[in-house]
């Protein structure tokens, strides 16, 4: 029986820095295999869509313009997003990777969170295509 | 013109607005201790001072109190408690405000004026945290209460006085640290009951009742209670000091003895763990008052 | 092993009572029992002592086949018996209860009645366990025509007769933790009764963190469900994934090859250091130690910066995949976690020495909340908190899977069954974790890391069972065939380990109740797939809803008089 | 002359009040003590929530302190995805605490409900039930994305472009 068994660490941590990370001061980078925020190439795609019905959460939605030129759109909602890394595995074609360095993701609004990938005259078609959709259901 | 020079002295320096602004120094001091302690870096510097005054921007949600007029006036008794004691203690190492035989008494009633109010103010409110946290404040009030006032005894009773600016004259050529050094670990241990710092921090045991009495006070109650607690830590600082290091008679000497009594309760805080309130009061009394009146007997004797 | 020899027993035992026997694996026994039955034959194994009551899982084989089934799952080491008991799937569903042979039973049996409609017939409470006070009496979640997104009425509440003296009622006061209460960083709601100081009796409510999961599962893939699983609970989400993984590939019949197997173990033993870690120091927090909080966190950080190299997240690891593991582990990162490894050792072992020496934390602690060996047994505990009280219950001893077949450990056990030997029991784990682990890379089979998959899984059920840290974890899964798994049930080690905290509350002192509850190291969130109110007490307590309708109107007209 | 001393007094009077304005903006961006509520979550938030607390992040330099009380916060960290029996209690928690205050969402569920997305018992965003300020995604973020996210909330209230959000135009008194 003894008090203060914690004195030596307390003593000690006197005279050593704290092991503070500063944060917005100084940003460590999480390890290489960091899974954060996810980027989408269309180069090697082949619109297969395992990657979206793997997707434990819906987050990824692909839109495929033209299947042979290579045009395809993704839709990525990054507040619905669990950063499992299931659809990198499940992409055969490695189109998806998620970054190690783009984790802080808050925001005021929910309006930021939904992305699009693809060439930008593809993602305005597929808006435009994702805006008629949206307004044929809303009457029925 | 004399009435405008004590009015100063009590409102602004040496008492009131310098007793609050040391509070809140001594308040930051603690935490970053405590901070540093754990490791970690710790508070601002303002950062006390950003909490009272953003607690007294905030809205104050009156709860279904049993009585609206305790609720308001309960915080400000309890300021001006400690405030007042501010007076009859060498702050800043210059004389008392304000001297007369007896105020030791005086000042350590008023000091317990806070925890009173706190209990009082517990007791006045519907929710069971305060409830509990109430009967816990004034179970411990009875627990150190006796202890604490027997250790400052002690060196009263060295110097003959139970006038505070008496025995500061008489320590200042005795180290009663030295004479009395049971008295002086009472008297600490006292000290820290008295500000509810861990290991006696069981009426506001955050893991068991929530905030304990003051669970139902926002804004501007919860700021004057916290400026309360932040004046006693100064004022019971520098009353165990000036009992038990020396005596203080100059700025240095003030800064040094409390800011090294303040670095001993912090490593105290950091490394005991909370007592149960059943075990607080077994420690008091069980030990506590025994060692303080066994010190008291062999003073007697000795002189 | 003697797994033949435990199912030949038990069926001796159940000789008298079987109607049916099925062998749907080898270490399985399945037997069916009719409902009048089932009681005699609970008594004949009880009696026994062979094995102890793992979970009940409920089965709806639906509207076609008109049937319901209750599974009783036994375990003996490897060895499991299920008792089978079918029922029409109507009102007339019922089974006799089992709470009074085997106390803990009652927890299931209210989640079978209120997920599936059974009437378990001498239930001493049957209110609701795991599904919202304003759900309708008469839907079953867990039946198959409930679809999770049909639009469920939200049942009037009526409130009883508050009563005018709102805090005491005699001497005695209500103290109500949770569920946002400091001491519980998850949701949970409970009372207790205070006599000054003393606990004079309390109530227990889960629910809060019912999500419902287990019907979510049947709607989604296979795929998919790995990560809803993983998600049952944040602290232990690796060892959630490997049971399922575990489970989906037996059915599957894919081996896993051994080097991912190994990683599996590897990616579990650390998140049994951070586990434990981070219980030590909630545990001092609860106990007003913050130090001790602040440098085992701190500490724990080491691991969480090994689980982040190595797997790419701090908490979901997302380690697993179906028929393997995503990542391999190379020299540097080897090097990396024997530093960390070495360094953890060293800090657990003070840690053991400030739990073991510490006055001020020891009065805390020693002999509070002691729960002996035979009331364990009787309770059902599982994991740590069952080690603690001297019974060996620790599914990687009793029944080693996946790479503990290879890589055995030794259970570590104490006899004091105080929240002292609670903390030594986990502290001294770590250290066992630490020595498994570094065997572990010492002998890291080569190979593949993945096997292929199929994304259909041919029909049947398994039972998988892993040791979490904070005890056993059962898993019962069903396949119809298609992509889509038919049922799982998943049974956590918290919910075994309630009634430790509740039967020990009462005469205990306030101030050690968070304690107490913090020394199960209960997971709200794992055990509340699905509400609970155990133990009535002798004098009058509120019940929750009278409670929360009477804080809405408290808040109410506090609001109204502020302005 | 009369004139001029009103005029004084009005604008004496301004400057007062815009003191002790920044006085006020000034202590509340530099203490925002926070309470923490799970409605539901699997708790991989608030393990990083507390983690926040601790030596390696110690929000207490922010002056963020985690308070037991919601009558003493400034901030609701909220997580999970609301279930239907944790409802009643957030809103009550945020009704109880006093104005003005803000709400953290931490976690992909609790802003969408993430992986229990359309189960049954589950709301799908605390953003539902009560005003949202800021959201912060991650399954669950690191506790350097939550200090981000607080940091963000501090600069919006600073620099004068936040804009408190609309209450839930209805709070769902029937689920579904």
């Amino acid at each position: 029986m003894m008090i203060g068994t914690m004195f030596a660490d307390v003593f000690r941590s006197i005279f050593v820095k704290p092991v503070t990370q500063l944060y917005p001061k100084e940003r460590n980078l999480p390890a290489e295999s960091y899974r954060g925020k996810l980027s989408f190439s269309p180069v090697a795609c082949t619109g297969c869509g395992l990657c979206v019905k793997d997707c434990p959460a819906k987050a990824i939605e692909l839109t495929t313009l033209d299947r042979a030129a290579k045009r395809f759109v993704m839709t990525y909602r990054s507040d619905r997003c669990l950063y499992c890394g299931q659809c990198v595995v499940s992409c055969k074609f490695k189109c998806i990777d998620l970054a190690n360095d783009d984790w802080e993701h808050a925001a005021l609004g929910k309006k930021e969170f939904t992305l699009y990938y693809g060439k930008p005259e593809d993602v305005e078609i597929s808006l435009v295509k994702l805006a008629q959709q949206a307004a044929e259901k809303q009457p029925g | 013109m004399n009435i405008l020079s004590s009015l100063f002295a009590l409102l602004i320096f040496p008492a009131g607005l310098t007793i609050l602004v040391g509070g809140l120094f001594y308040e930051w001091i603690d935490r970053k201790l405590v901070a540093r302690l754990q490791n970690r870096v710790g508070p601002r510097w303002f950062q006390p001072l950003a909490d009272i005054v953003k607690l007294f921007s905030k809205e104050e949600i009156e709860p279904p109190t049993m009585t609206a007029f305790l609720f308001f006036l309960l915080p400000i008794v309890a300021i001006s408690g400690s405030l007042a004691a501010g007076l009859y203690v060498p702050m800043l190492g210059l004389k008392p405000s304000s001297s007369f035989p007896g105020d030791l008494v005086v000042t350590l009633y008023l000091l317990s004026l806070m925890t009173l109010c706190m209990g009082l103010a517990g007791w006045n409110m519907t929710s069971r945290f305060s409830l509990v946290g109430a009967t816990r404040a004034l179970t411990q009030l009875c627990a150190y209460e006796a202890p604490f006032l027997l250790a400052l005894l002690g060196p009263a009773l060295a110097a003959g006085s139970w006038q505070i600016s008496e025995v500061n004259a008489y320590a200042s050529q005795h180290w009663m640290i030295l004479t009395q050094p049971v008295g002086f670990v009472v008297a600490l241990i006292g000290l820290m009951g008295k500000l509810e710092l861990p290991p006696f921090d069981a009426p506001e045991a955050e893991t068991e009742i929530v905030a304990g009495a003051l669970t139902e006070y926002s804004g501007r109650g919860l700021a004057f209670f916290n400026l309360g607690k932040s004046v006693e830590l100064i004022v019971g600082l520098t009353l165990v000091s000036a009992f038990y290091l020396g005596g203080i008679n100059s700025l240095p000497a003030f800064f040094i003895k409390t800011i090294a009594l303040l670095g001993l309760t912090a490593l105290l805080q950091t490394l005991l763990t909370r007592l149960r309130i059943d075990q607080t009061v077994g420690l008091w009394w069980r030990y506590g008052a025994v060692l303080a009146l066994v010190q008291i007997g062999v003073m007697m004797v000795w002189r | 092993m003697n797994e033949e020899l435990t199912l030949q027993q038990a069926e001796t035992l159940l000789a008298p009572y079987n109607k049916e026997t099925l062998h749907p694996e080898p270490n399985r026994l399945d037997v069916v029992v009719t409902s009048d039955d089932l009681h005699a034959a609970v008594t004949a194994l009880h009696d026994a002592k062979w094995g102890y009551l793992c979970a009940i899982t409920g089965l709806d084989n639906g509207p076609e086949a008109n049937q319901m089934e209750a599974l009783y799952h036994f375990a003996q080491d490897s060895a499991i018996t299920t008792l089978r008991v079918r029922a029409p799937r109507s009102a007339e569903a019922s089974v006799p209860t089992i709470a009074d042979i085997i106390p803990p039973a009652v927890f299931f049996e209210r989640e079978l009645h209120e997920m599936l409609g059974f009437d378990v017939k001498g239930l001493s409470d049957s209110s609701r366990l795991f599904l919202p006070d304003d759900f309708p009496a008469d839907l079953y979640p867990m039946r198959t025509d409930y679809k999770q997104d049909q639009p469920v009425p939200v049942v009037e509440v009526v409130p009883d007769l508050v009563p005018d003296e709102p805090t005491k009622i005699g001497n005695r006061f209500i103290v109500p933790i949770g569920p946002q209460h400091p001491a519980l960083k998850e949701p949970g709601h409970f009372e207790f009764t205070v006599d000054g100081e003393i606990v004079t009796g309390g109530r227990m409510r889960l629910g809060y963190a019912h999500r419902g999961i287990e019907k979510a599962a049947e709607s989604r893939n296979w795929f998919q469900n790995l990560y809803l699983f993983e998600r049952v609970c944040g602290i232990c989400s690796h060892i959630h994934a490997t049971a399922y993984c575990q489970g989906v590939e037996k059915l599957a019949h894919v081996e896993v090859p051994a080097r991912a197997q190994a990683i599996r173990e590897l990616v579990s033993g650390l998140e049994r250091i951070h586990s434990h870690l981070l219980w030590l120091g909630v545990a001092a927090h609860e106990a007003g130690f913050d130090t001790l909080f602040m440098y085992s966190w701190r500490d724990r950080e080491t691991v969480m910066n090994i689980l982040e190299s190595l797997t790419g997240n701090r908490v979901h690891y997302s380690a697993n995949v179906l028929g393997g593991v995503k990542f391999d582990v190379n020299l540097e990162q080897i090097k990396t976690i024997r530093e960390g490894l070495d360094y953890l050792e060293g800090r657990v072992n003070h840690y053991l020495q400030v739990a073991t020496t510490d006055a001020m934390l020891l009065q805390r602690t020693r002999g509070i909340g002691t729960i002996n060996r035979e009331e364990a047994e009787l309770y059902g505990l599982v994991g740590p908190t069952a080690r603690a009280s001297g019974v060996v219950r620790d599914i990687r001893v009793e029944a080693p899977y996946g790479a503990y077949t290879t890589f055995p450990v030794t259970a570590v056990t104490d006899t004091a069954g105080d929240l002292e030997a609670r903390m030594i029991v986990r502290l001294k784990e770590m250290l066992v974790t630490c020595a498994s682990l570094r065997t572990i890379l010492d002998n890291l089979p080569v190979g593949d890391l993945t096997t292929r998959m199929p994304r259909k899984v041919p029909a049947g059920e398994t039972i998988s069972r892993v040791e979490a840290p904070r005890g056993e974890l059962f898993y019962f899964i069903k396949s119809d065939g298609t992509e889509n798994p038919a049922r799982v049930h998943l049974r956590t080690p918290s919910i075994c380990n309630w009634t430790s905290v509740l039967e020990k509350a009462v005469g205990a002192q306030l101030a050690d109740i968070p304690m107490m509850i913090a020394g199960m190291d209960p997971c709200f969130s794992c055990n509340d797939r699905l509400v609970t109110v155990v133990r009535p007490n002798e004098s009058h307590t509120w019940s929750w809803r009278e409670l929360r309708d009477y804080g809405i109107e408290h808040y109410k007209s506090s609001m109204n008089k502020g302005k | 002359m009369e004139k001029t001393m009103d005029e004084t007094i009005v604008k004496t009077n301004n400057m007062w009040k815009q003191v002790l304005d920044q006085v006020q903006g000034w202590s509340r961006l530099n203490s925002p003590w926070a309470v923490h509520f799970n409605s539901g979550s699997c708790n991989g938030c608030d393990i990083e929530i507390l983690a926040t607390l601790t030596p390696r992040y110690d929000v207490e330099r922010f002056g963020i302190k985690l308070k037991g009380s919601p009558r003493h916060a400034d901030v609701l960290i909220a997580t999970g995805p609301v279930t239907r029996q944790a409802r009643e209690r957030l809103l009550r928690v945020y009704e109880q605490m006093p104005a003005p205050k803000f709400v953290v969402a931490v976690g992909t569920c609790s802003i969408s409900g993430g992986a229990f997305l359309g189960c049954y018992n589950c709301l799908g965003g605390i953003d539902q039930v009560i005003p949202v300020d800021v959201f912060i995604p991650g399954c669950p973020p690191r506790p350097e994305a939550v200090i981000d996210g607080i940091v963000q909330l501090l600069t919006a209230l600073k620099s004068g472009t936040y804009k408190a959000p609309q209450k839930p135009l209805v709070v769902q008194e029937n689920w579904l």
